[in-house]
Parts: C-alpha cells; structure tokens; sequence
C-alpha cells in the first residue's frame, strides 16, 4: 500500500473525517468475486436478433454496389440494415457541444474511408447465422489512393464528403497557443534543441468487448443494456440518429468490464436500436475481440516537433510545439484531444515565451478517439523525453532541469490561465527522496508557493 | 456454417467419420481451432474430435517414449521421464491451453506457436500417421513441412530419451510467460572427448514451420561446445530459417537474434 | 443442422444441455444454464475469462465444443461460492483489493481454485504461472498474484483447523 | 552479452475535468424510512470506483456509516444526468455533486432532529455511527433510524437532496488559446530503472519510484489500484503496444490478446510509490482526479532509463527490442566502422 507522506502542504489538508481516506472495501467486489456483477451481456432476452457487420475490406473506396440478396439466402438472416434505413444518417459525437461538421455514416453511403468501417449490418437468429450472412454479402469497390500520413494529409486533396483533411477551429487549420514571443526568445537562447516524437496507435483492449443489447418495450420505447461509459451521451447521439424524442430511449448500464475511453465513442447502439425498431426484437450488437483490437477507436498516433531555446543555467526560454493528431476517418473526440493536447503545452513548466500548433488531421486509418490521458499521454512522452536531452545537452541533473523550470502558484501558464495548486516541485522532491538522492539545498528548498528569487 | 460435431471412441470410428463427413476437419485439444470456428467459417463444416478415439497416454519402454497424439501438454509435463521437457513445456502458452492442447496438435499450430515441433525435431521424434488402411511412420521434421493428406490422422510420436544434459532450450518472446516465439532455440548436443559428436537443433518461430537448423549443426560437429564456436556455429542459421513479420517481431529481427539465442541454448551464455 | 443433449454435471447438478453443432461449453454456461459468472472476453483462448474447471483442471470454455464433453463434471465460480460466505479465494480476492472492473475476476479466480487443487503451497512464480492465461486489463496483476497466495494461505489454515 | 542498467526521470501533471461544451454532472439522495441513504446517478463504474469513494463522500457529508449508503446507477430513467466517465472527472464532478446533495439531505435530517430532540439544529451533530446528538453531549441523541422513521411516518418530511456540479464552458480565443480547459492539476514524477539486453534490445523495467499529488486520496486502497493499474500500463505503453505495427502497411495488425502485446504476470516491474495531498480547492474533500495521470509519467521515464542504459534514444513509441537494437548497432557501427 502506498504511503500518504504528509509532511508536504500539511496546513492544507483537512483532517478528522470519518471515511473520506479510509481504504473501505469496494462496493462492487462482493459481486466480482462471485462472478454475480451484472455486466452488460449478463442481461439476455428471449427471441434476440444477434447483429453482425459486413467491413470494408479497403482504406478508401468508392462502393459501387452492395448486393445482400446472398446474405438474406441464408437461413436465419431475418434482415440486412443499409444506410438508406438510418433516418439521419451523418452525425459527430460531440454534435451535442456544439461541434460540427457532421462527417461520418451511420453506415456509409458511397464510400468507405478506412479499412474494418462497417458497411452494412446482417440481423440474424443466431451469432452463426448473422456471422455466415456477413461473409455472403458482396460488395463491389472502386478503390481510391489512401493517405496514411498526417502531414501528408495537410496539404493533399480532401478526401472527406465534409470539408478538410483537418478541423478547422474558428477559422484556424490547427489549434494555436501563442505566449510571449518564441523567435524572440530563439534569439536569446544559448543552446537551440529541437527533436521529434511520435507514436503508433494504442487499443484500449477493455477485457470486456464494446457491446449492447436494445430492446423494443411494449410501450413503444427501446430500452438499450449497454457498457458505455457515458450514457447520456450515446442516449442523446442515438435519438438525433434515430429521429425519435429523447424519451422513446432509455439507457441502462454503469458495470463496464474496462472502458479506458474506448467506450466512450457512440458506434453499436444507434445500429442495435434501429435493429429492434425494425424488427420488433432484442438486438445484440457486440464487438468481437478481433474488432475490439482493429476496428474500434484506437488512442490517436500523435507527432510532436519540439523545438526549445535554454539557456545555459538551465532555464528554458522558448519553447515551440507543432502536433498532429491522427484522428484517422472521422473526428468522434479528436477535436477536443487535440484541444487538451495544445493546452497540456508547455508541460508543468513556466516558459515565458510559447508557440503551440496543434493539428488534428485526417487520414485513412482506423478513427481515433478517446483514451486515458487522452491529449496528453504522447504530449508527456515527447515533452520528458525532450527534458532529458536537454539535461543531456547541458549536462545538467534531470530532477534539477525540471525543478528550475517547473511552474509555481501565481505563474500564468501559456493558455493564460494563473496556476493554482501546484505541486510539481514536491512530488519530484518526494521521488529524490525515495530513491535516496540527496538534492542539493537550493532545490530542497523549492516550494510550488513561490518561485524563489 | 458447422453442421455436425462428432466424437468418436474409436480410431476406426474416426477414419469412418472423416470420410463420411463433408468438409470436416480434426479437432484435438480445441485450442487452434475453435477460435477460428468461433469466429464464423466456410473452412469446414464438420468437426470430428480425437477426445475419446484412445490416442491419449505415455509409454516408456528400454529409453524410447511413445506418447499418444492426443496427450495434453499437461500430461507430458506430469510424466516423469519427461521432466528434461519440464522447462520447454512451461514455455508454452499457459497451464490453463496446456491442460486443453494436444501434442498432436502442436504439430499443425501456425508459427510462430508450436514449440514443441522444435523440440521434437530437436530429439529425432517420428509420428505414426494412419490413413485408415496403412499406417506409416515420418519424421516430425518432415511431416510439419508437408501436409497431412485428408485421410490422415498422427497418432503417436516417439523419441529416444535423450541422454542427461544433452537437451538444450531457448525461447525468446516479448513476455516471461504465455509468449508467441520471436525464436525457439531447441537441441540435443551430444559432446565426446571434448567436442561435439552428435547434434540436432529444432528451430521454431523462424520460419512457416519448425525447421532443423542444418547448417548449424554441421559448423557445431566436430568443435569443442564453447562460447566460440557456437558462436561461429550460430552464425550459419541463416541459411536455415525463413523469418516473417509478425505482431511480435520482424522477419529482420528474428533473423538478427536467432544466433544470438542459439548461441545462448548451445553453452548458456 | 441438427441439435444434440449433452450431459453434464454442473456445479453438482446433473444437467441435460440441449446444444446446436459447435457450442461452446461458455455459451451452454451462459446461455442454456444462466450462468453468467463465466465471461466472455475474446472467444479465442486468449483472455482467459472464461476459465472453468472440466473434470477439476482449469480450462477455457470458449474452446471446447460441448458435444465432445459429454459425461464431463464442470465447475464454475457460481459453484465455488458457499452457501453462506465466501470461499477462501474470493476472500483474498475481496479483502486483497484484487478486482477493479470485475470483467477477469471470475477467470482468475478459477485458475487460481484449479492451481490450488493441484498445488495447496505454490510458490509466487507458481502463482504467476497459473494466471498467465488471464488478462487482466486494470490491476497491472501485482494484487492479483498476492491474493492467489494469500488464498492458499486460508485453504492450508482452514486445513489445518479442520484436522486439529 | 551483457545487461545494460540505467535510470530516468519524467515528472508530469495532468488536468481534472473537460472544457468544450461545459461538464455538468448530477446527484440525488433520500433516506429510506429507515435512515439508509440511496444516491441515484446515470454514472458508470469501469472499476475505478466510483460506486465506492460516492458512497465515502455521501456518508462523509451525511455523518452517517459507509455501509448504510447504497449507490444506484445508472440507469437513464431514474438518475439524473451525468456527463460519463472520462477526463479523470468522476471522483472530482460526480463526487462534488453527490456532496452537494448530501449537503441539503443532511439539513432536513438535522431539522427533523432537532424537532424530536427540541434543540436547536445547529447544536447538533453527527457521529459517523449512525447517532446524531447535541454537541458536547453524546447521551442527548437520536439514532439516524429515528429521524427517518419520524420524518416519513410524523413529520410528512422527505429527507433527499439534489446536487448538481458544472464548470461552464469554456470558450478558447482562437488566436492566442487562452482558455480554463480543467478544474486543478494533479502530478507525478516517476524514476524508472531499466536494464537493457545489450545483444537483443530487450528491456526489463526493474523499478517504478513514484511520487503523486493527487489532492486527497479519497480510498488509498483504491487509489494503490489505479496507481499500480496505470504504471503497468505505462509501461505497457512505453515497450509494447501498437495497433500497426508496421504503419503505414496495416498487415500484421494484432487481433486477439496474444498478438496484442502487453506485460503479462511474469513481467512485473517492482513498484514503490508515495502519494503527496494538496487539497484542491474546488474538489470534494480536496480530491482531483488521478485515473489517467498514473500511466503518463513511466512512458519519458523508461525511454530517458533507456537511453541512460544504452545510449540509444528513441523517439517514438512502442520502444521495441528492434528499435533498440538497430539504434545500438548503429552505435557499434559508428564506434568501430567496418565499412
């Protein structure tokens, strides 16, 4: 168990309650270790449809025909879903925010933009019968050039119905953050370090697959069992698809066997439901494993340009940051994680002088989406990876790099926003101290209360 | 779709079956095949299971073990005069798969899974296989480069216990445990006044199927088993292997490290 | 496409399963028997959520057909749980904080019951060695591996009070 | 061969909460007529915990046991809305919520009494053990169980409160970025020791050291779960995972748990970490949220131990064994070039 050191901030913390910092046991376990926990699919209803969805077998494409008459031959298959059956077939995720422009199908229409994107839903009496129907239907596809690269993706032709290969924030092709004055602080500097990161896609890879079951209520509402972790927000997404008041849904859930942010996106729901409106029945739509790991939203594959001015004592005086976000087909959460990520910049630091170009970008791969330290996780690799060379390059102690640039209450970060309740400084003198390192008096003596002089 | 899951008691019974079924296909400990039918299939339509057909058991006679192709890696694992195989068998995937997987099955397993070929190539193993009317019997190295034809079923394999110490093993993987090969290292290396007189390597996880590293074994025989020569020994794998990519590791990769692990198999370090 | 009865003794009870040609045992479990404690993670063998004893060894359900498991004895974490209380194991795993998400709980802890049937004092490789079938996505497994020793601590006490 | 050891250092923080579109979340409470306590959310538990540390928050506030607090979630119909599980805003957002409407829950439970007992309310106050009694005088009380029954059976009172926490939107200036994206900062700094297998690449990641700030750890035995959770999956991170493992050719993408790569059981780092709070001002009882920031700080720790080890820096993740060692040969052939 980890030890609460409190001889940091002590006059801050409050302390005589009753069960607030009390290890209690977790109110869930009893039903775990028991195999009693109600997950999703644990909820099962007589008379299911089970769903299963033909892909694409291509990155970008035009489909030319999609003909399902083999699929309905085989037995069991009780109906085959299209695009022409989704009454508001174009959505986004964060829609409900204010964001737009709606960019992906429902199910897609003329063309597929990534390889694994559904293409049409085969309801079927068993998982078997759904799985054969899938492997019957035949799509025809004109193939088009992919794009794989994010910068790349800038400057080559929109392949999207809707709009650029990047989102566009209020009239910008990137989010900026613009601080003091970067070529300025270049100028200045002693040292230039400039480097570059990046990263493949991450899945979440939840033991539970991402999954629901909707079904249809006597009184004319469809009730969705379903493992998301935001349920308000698949209900809302799912009745402006639908094109049915709010109220015809109800959404149950809550016990996620591991989310991660993969199952934040709005994808099995919207189709299980206009299944059973469709059909009259509990429809089943759950991801396999194998879509689990390829097809759902994977974290984003991020690249990050740093370019830093230092000065010789240490002190970072410019620091400059180009990043791309792969938000693959379709938007979902990347504008926001791209928000985050640009507002994440600098890191922990005060840097008085801050450029930030944050893409998110467009390409043929698997959308990304949301996923535990989402716009941020990268940023952090690629940021204390490039604290270390800079120690490196001055030949500094890395601890003693960060402490003299690390941020204090009262600084204003570089999104101008003052700092409150820093405690960068200590948890690095608390890491020196268990690792049995002494650190020399002047960065012993560093507080996050005040920058000293 | 599957039409038909038999499980015969017999080995006739089975024969009569495969021949009977359309598009059926063999099932032994479940582990390889089950996911793909899981999955949805057009590969087969009938299942026949070797569960109950009488192949399972371990036989130890005058140093020669014969063992069932349907004995669990559990079993081999429980069998006292296999416990040279102890480390290797712990290799392989997790007790959980080793109480399900069948060495027989093992054999058929697609790279970079199936260590046990490597290693009963290593010990000189042959399989029984029976068509139904004959039976004939074919090194393991051989048989995991061909196929087996549609009538044929492997129902037992034999080696010669190999003598204490001689038996060698390596797998290199991305995890501890439950790993896929990046290279299996397996070997019997037989060392008289002072060099090597007799030695065969199995090599898994390096090629479409386990192979026998030949040239290795030549460079080995006749030299002294120091760190030196089975370094330079090592170094001809390459004419052996085929390496491919895969999620655990690039062809170039493997074929980069497979001297370096069998270096590491033949003397330890 | 003809179905077929299976017998098998679950938890104690002998059932009848009436099953379509390749069911797998964890959808009998689930499906025909309600009992879900068993989970279904990946349908491939490779998570290990869906372990059950078959005849007292630990096995993935996901993997076997039941029509070639006829006549087998299947326990399932349903069975594990005592009346009254818990079994040991799942009172390590409780008291050890061992679950987070409670999606691989149920596999663990029967690879954990089929590790200690076999073998009352494992070593901690022993115990890691027995849950490396299992994914578990959130623990990172450290209390895991604690809990699974921690259990065979209880069953070998409540051995040994049992005999004095 | 040799093993290569080496030691690195990142330190991070990481913001509670969302901006965009607003964050609200919501919570209700009432008392059952026998002074249990019920909160109905439309919050999910992934397993962090938040069916646990509401329950401590609402009984914390209330002054009432853990045990007589029940969690109902989540269920469209009956809770009220929640924003969902992500952003590391549960405990923060939904916590805060709860405690609001425990709040006001608990002012009509001391009213009423206060109306049994004929004291003033604000002499009175709770034990935590289900008493409520004039302060300073333990023997002048009432059982929680009897200011409900009273207040459902005598006073006609619902004993329930409504919470509600939101940060409004926050709307970024397009030119310069300046906005209020979070609520607090969380932090860590993690040194990561490492050795490297000088003839393979492989790593083992011996050691995590950590240090976190994570306002109040609300259950430690909760928070030890996402600290370990999340530092494993740090390095699962750093070492392993990619869905294309040869991007841009989509070949070879993993589909199941064995191509996937990810540590297994016997691929443990040994952990030692310490938990630092300073309260966040805005957050329950000083709680900010931690879910996510646990896997952030061991990724830049275990690349900058690699570099340490073995001189070879690399820029982009997975940190593969082959990534390594092209970058050591490549050091081997600079050092002693035999073209």
């Amino acid at each position: 168990m980890e030890k609460i050191d409190t001889s940091f901030f002590s006059k801050e913390r409050e302390a005589d309650l009753f069960v607030v910092g009390e290890s209690v046991q977790r109110a869930d376990a009893r039903g775990h270790v028991t195999g009693q926990t109600q997950f999703y699919e644990d909820v099962t209803f007589p008379n299911t449809l089970h769903l299963k969805m033909v892909r694409s077998t291509h990155h970008h494409a035009l489909i030319k025909n999609i003909d399902i008459e083999p699929a309905m031959k085989v037995p069991g298959v009780v109906r085959v879903l299209t695009h022409k059956d989704v009454p508001n077939n174009w959505y986004t995720i964060l829609k409900l925010i204010g964001v737009g422009p709606d960019d992906e199908p429902v199910l897609p229409e003329d063309r597929v933009l990534f390889k694994g994107e559904q293409v049409c839903a085969v309801l079927a009496e068993t998982e078997q019968a759904a799985l054969e129907g899938a492997r019957r239907v035949v799509a025809d596809y004109e193939e088009l050039p992919p794009v794989f690269d994010v910068e790349e993706a800038m400057t080559s032709k929109p392949f999207k119905q809707a709009g650029t290969n990047y989102f566009v924030y209020e009239g910008h092709n990137c989010r900026r953050i613009r601080f003091g004055d970067v070529d300025k602080g270049f100028a200045e500097a002693d040292h230039i370090i400039e480097h570059r990161y990046e990263s493949a896609p991450i899945e979440h890879a939840p033991t539970e697959t991402t999954g629901c079951t909707a079904k249809p209520e006597g009184s004319g509402r469809v009730t969705v069992y379903s493992n998301t972790q935001a349920l308000y927000f698949t209900l809302d997404n799912m009745a402006l698809i639908l094109g049915v008041p709010f109220n015809k849904l109800r959404l149950v859930g809550g016990t996620v066997g591991g989310g991660f942010g993969g199952k934040v996106d709005v994808i099995v729901e919207p189709i299980a439901a206009l299944g059973a409106m469709l059909t009259n029945r509990p429809v089943k739509y759950a991801y396999s494993r194998a879509e689990e790991m390829q097809v759902s939203s994977p974290r984003a594959a991020e690249r990050l340009y740093i370019k830093d001015g230092v000065m010789k004592d240490g002190r970072i005086v410019a620091r400059k940051i180009t990043l791309y976000v792969d938000a693959g087909a379709y938007c979902r959460h990347s504008t926001y994680g791209t928000t985050k990520a640009a507002a994440h910049m600098p890191g922990p630091y005060s840097i008085p002088n801050v450029h930030v170009d944050a893409y998110c970008v467009y390409t043929n791969r698997t959308p990304s989406s949301a996923m535990r330290g989402f716009g941020v996780t990268i940023g952090d690799f690629a940021l204390e990876s490039q604290m270390d060379q800079v120690a490196r390059h001055l030949g500094m102690d890395p601890m003693e790099l960060r402490l003299i640039n690390a941020y204090r209450d009262g600084d204003t970060k570089a999104h101008r926003k003052t700092v409150e309740g820093a405690a960068l400084v200590e948890v690095i003198q608390a890491a020196a101290r268990q690792t049995g390192k002494e650190l020399a008096p002047r960065f012993a003596a560093m507080s996050s209360y005040q920058r000293e002089a | 779709m599957l039409q038909t899951v038999a499980t015969p008691g017999s080995l006739p019974e089975t024969h009569a079956l495969l021949s009977k079924l359309d598009g059926a296909r063999l099932i032994a400990g479940g582990t390889a095949v089950m996911p793909t039918l899981n999955a949805g299939t057009d590969e087969f339509s009938s299942l026949v299971s070797l569960r109950a057909a009488g192949l399972s058991g371990i036989v130890v006679k005058d140093g020669v073990v014969t063992i069932g192709a349907a004995t669990t890696m559990t079993e081999l694992a429980d069998e006292p005069a296999l416990a040279f195989l102890q480390s290797a068998l712990e290799t392989i995937a997790s007790p959980t798969i080793r109480n399900m997987a069948t060495i027989g099955g093992n054999l058929f397993v697609k790279q970079p899974y199936g260590d046990l070929s490597a290693c009963l190539i290593a010990l000189g193993a042959t399989a029984t296989v029976s068509d139904g009317t004959a039976t004939r019997i074919e090194p393991v190295e051989k048989l995991v480069a061909s196929r087996l034809g549609p009538k044929d079923i492997v129902t037992q394999l034999a080696f010669s216990i190999p003598s204490p110490g001689s038996f060698k093993f390596v797998k290199a993987g991305r995890k501890a445990l439950n790993a896929a090969a990046i290279v299996t290292v397996a070997a019997v290396v037989s060392v008289s006044d002072g060099v090597v007189s007799q030695c065969r390597i199995g090599l898994g996880g390096v090629a479409e199927c386990a192979v026998r590293a030949r040239s290795v074994e030549e460079a080995l025989t006749g030299n002294p088993l120091d760190r030196t020569h089975a370094e330079q020994a090592a170094a001809k794998a390459d004419r052996d292997i085929e390496p491919f990519d895969d999620s655990h590791a690039s062809a170039w990769y493997r074929a980069r490290v497979t001297p370096v692990h069998i270096r590491r198999a033949l003397v330890g370090e | 496409m003809k179905h077929s009865v299976v017998a098998l003794t679950v938890n104690g009870a002998e059932r009848q399963v009436l099953v379509a040609p390749g069911t797998t045992l964890l959808d009998a479990l689930r499906e025909s028997q309600g009992l879900t404690g068993t989970r279904r993670g990946c349908d491939q063998g490779a998570c290990g959520a869906c372990t059950v004893l078959v005849d007292g060894k630990t096995m993935m359900s996901c993997l076997l057909p039941v029509e070639t498991i006829d006549g087998a004895t299947i326990d399932t974490i349903e069975g594990l749980t005592p009346m009254e209380g818990l079994h040991p194991i799942q009172e390590a795993f409780l008291e050890g904080f061992a679950t987070q998400c409670g999606f691989c709980t149920s596999g663990m802890i029967m690879a954990t019951a089929g590790l200690l049937a076999r073998n009352p004092d494992p070593s901690r490789e022993d115990a890691v060695r027995a849950i490396s079938g299992n994914i578990c996505r959130c623990t990172g497994y450290e209390a895991i591996i604690d809990a699974v020793l921690d259990a065979a601590a209880r069953m070998r006490a409540a051995k040994r009070d049992k005999a004095a | 061969m040799a093993w290569l050891n080496g030691r690195g250092v990142a330190a991070v923080n990481y913001p509670t909460g969302m901006n965009l579109g607003g964050d609200p979340s919501q919570a209700l409470i009432h008392a059952t007529t026998t002074g249990g306590f019920v909160i109905t959310l439309s919050s999910v538990d992934l397993g962090q915990g938040i069916k646990t540390v509401g329950a401590q928050i609402a009984a914390e506030t209330l002054g009432v046991p853990y045990e007589n607090v029940v969690i109902d979630t989540a269920d469209t119909d009956t809770g009220p809305h929640c924003m969902g599980t992500f952003a590391s805003r549960g405990t923060h957002r939904i916590g805060n919520a709860i405690m609001m409407a425990a709040r006001e829950a608990r002012e009509v439970m001391m009213s009423v009494a206060a109306t049994e007992l004929e004291v003033d309310a604000g002499d009175l106050v709770t034990d935590g053990k289900g008493k409520i009694h004039v302060n300073g005088a333990p023997d002048k009380g009432i059982s929680v169980v009897d200011v409900a029954l009273a207040a459902h059976f005598k006073h006609g009172k619902t004993i329930s409160g409504r919470g509600m926490f939101m940060k409004p939107k926050s709307e970024v200036v397009p030119e310069t970025g300046e906005m209020d994206p979070d609520s607090c900062q969380a932090h860590a700094c993690t040194v990561a020791e490492v050795e490297v297998d000088d003839e393979t690449g492989e790593v083992r990641v011996k050691k995590l050291i950590n240090a976190y700030e994570i306002g109040r750890a609300m259950n430690p035995a909760l928070a030890h779960q996402q600290i370990v959770g999340g530092a494993w999956m740090g390095i699962s991170h750093a070492l392993y995972e990619t869905t294309e493992p040869y991007y841009p050719d989509r070949g070879h993408g993993p589909t199941d748990f064995s191509q996937y790569l990810m540590p297994g059981p016997g691929d443990l780092a040994e952990m030692e970490s310490v938990i630092i709070e300073r309260p966040a001002a805005n957050g329950p009882y000083g709680a900010k949220g931690i879910g996510e920031m646990t896997a952030n700080s061991p990724i830049p720790a275990i690349a900058n131990a690699i570099f340490d080890a073995c001189g070879v820096r690399v820029q982009s993740l997975p940190i593969t064994p082959e990534k390594i060692l092209r970058g050591l040969d490549s050091l081997r052939e600079q050092s002693n070039p035999t073209h």
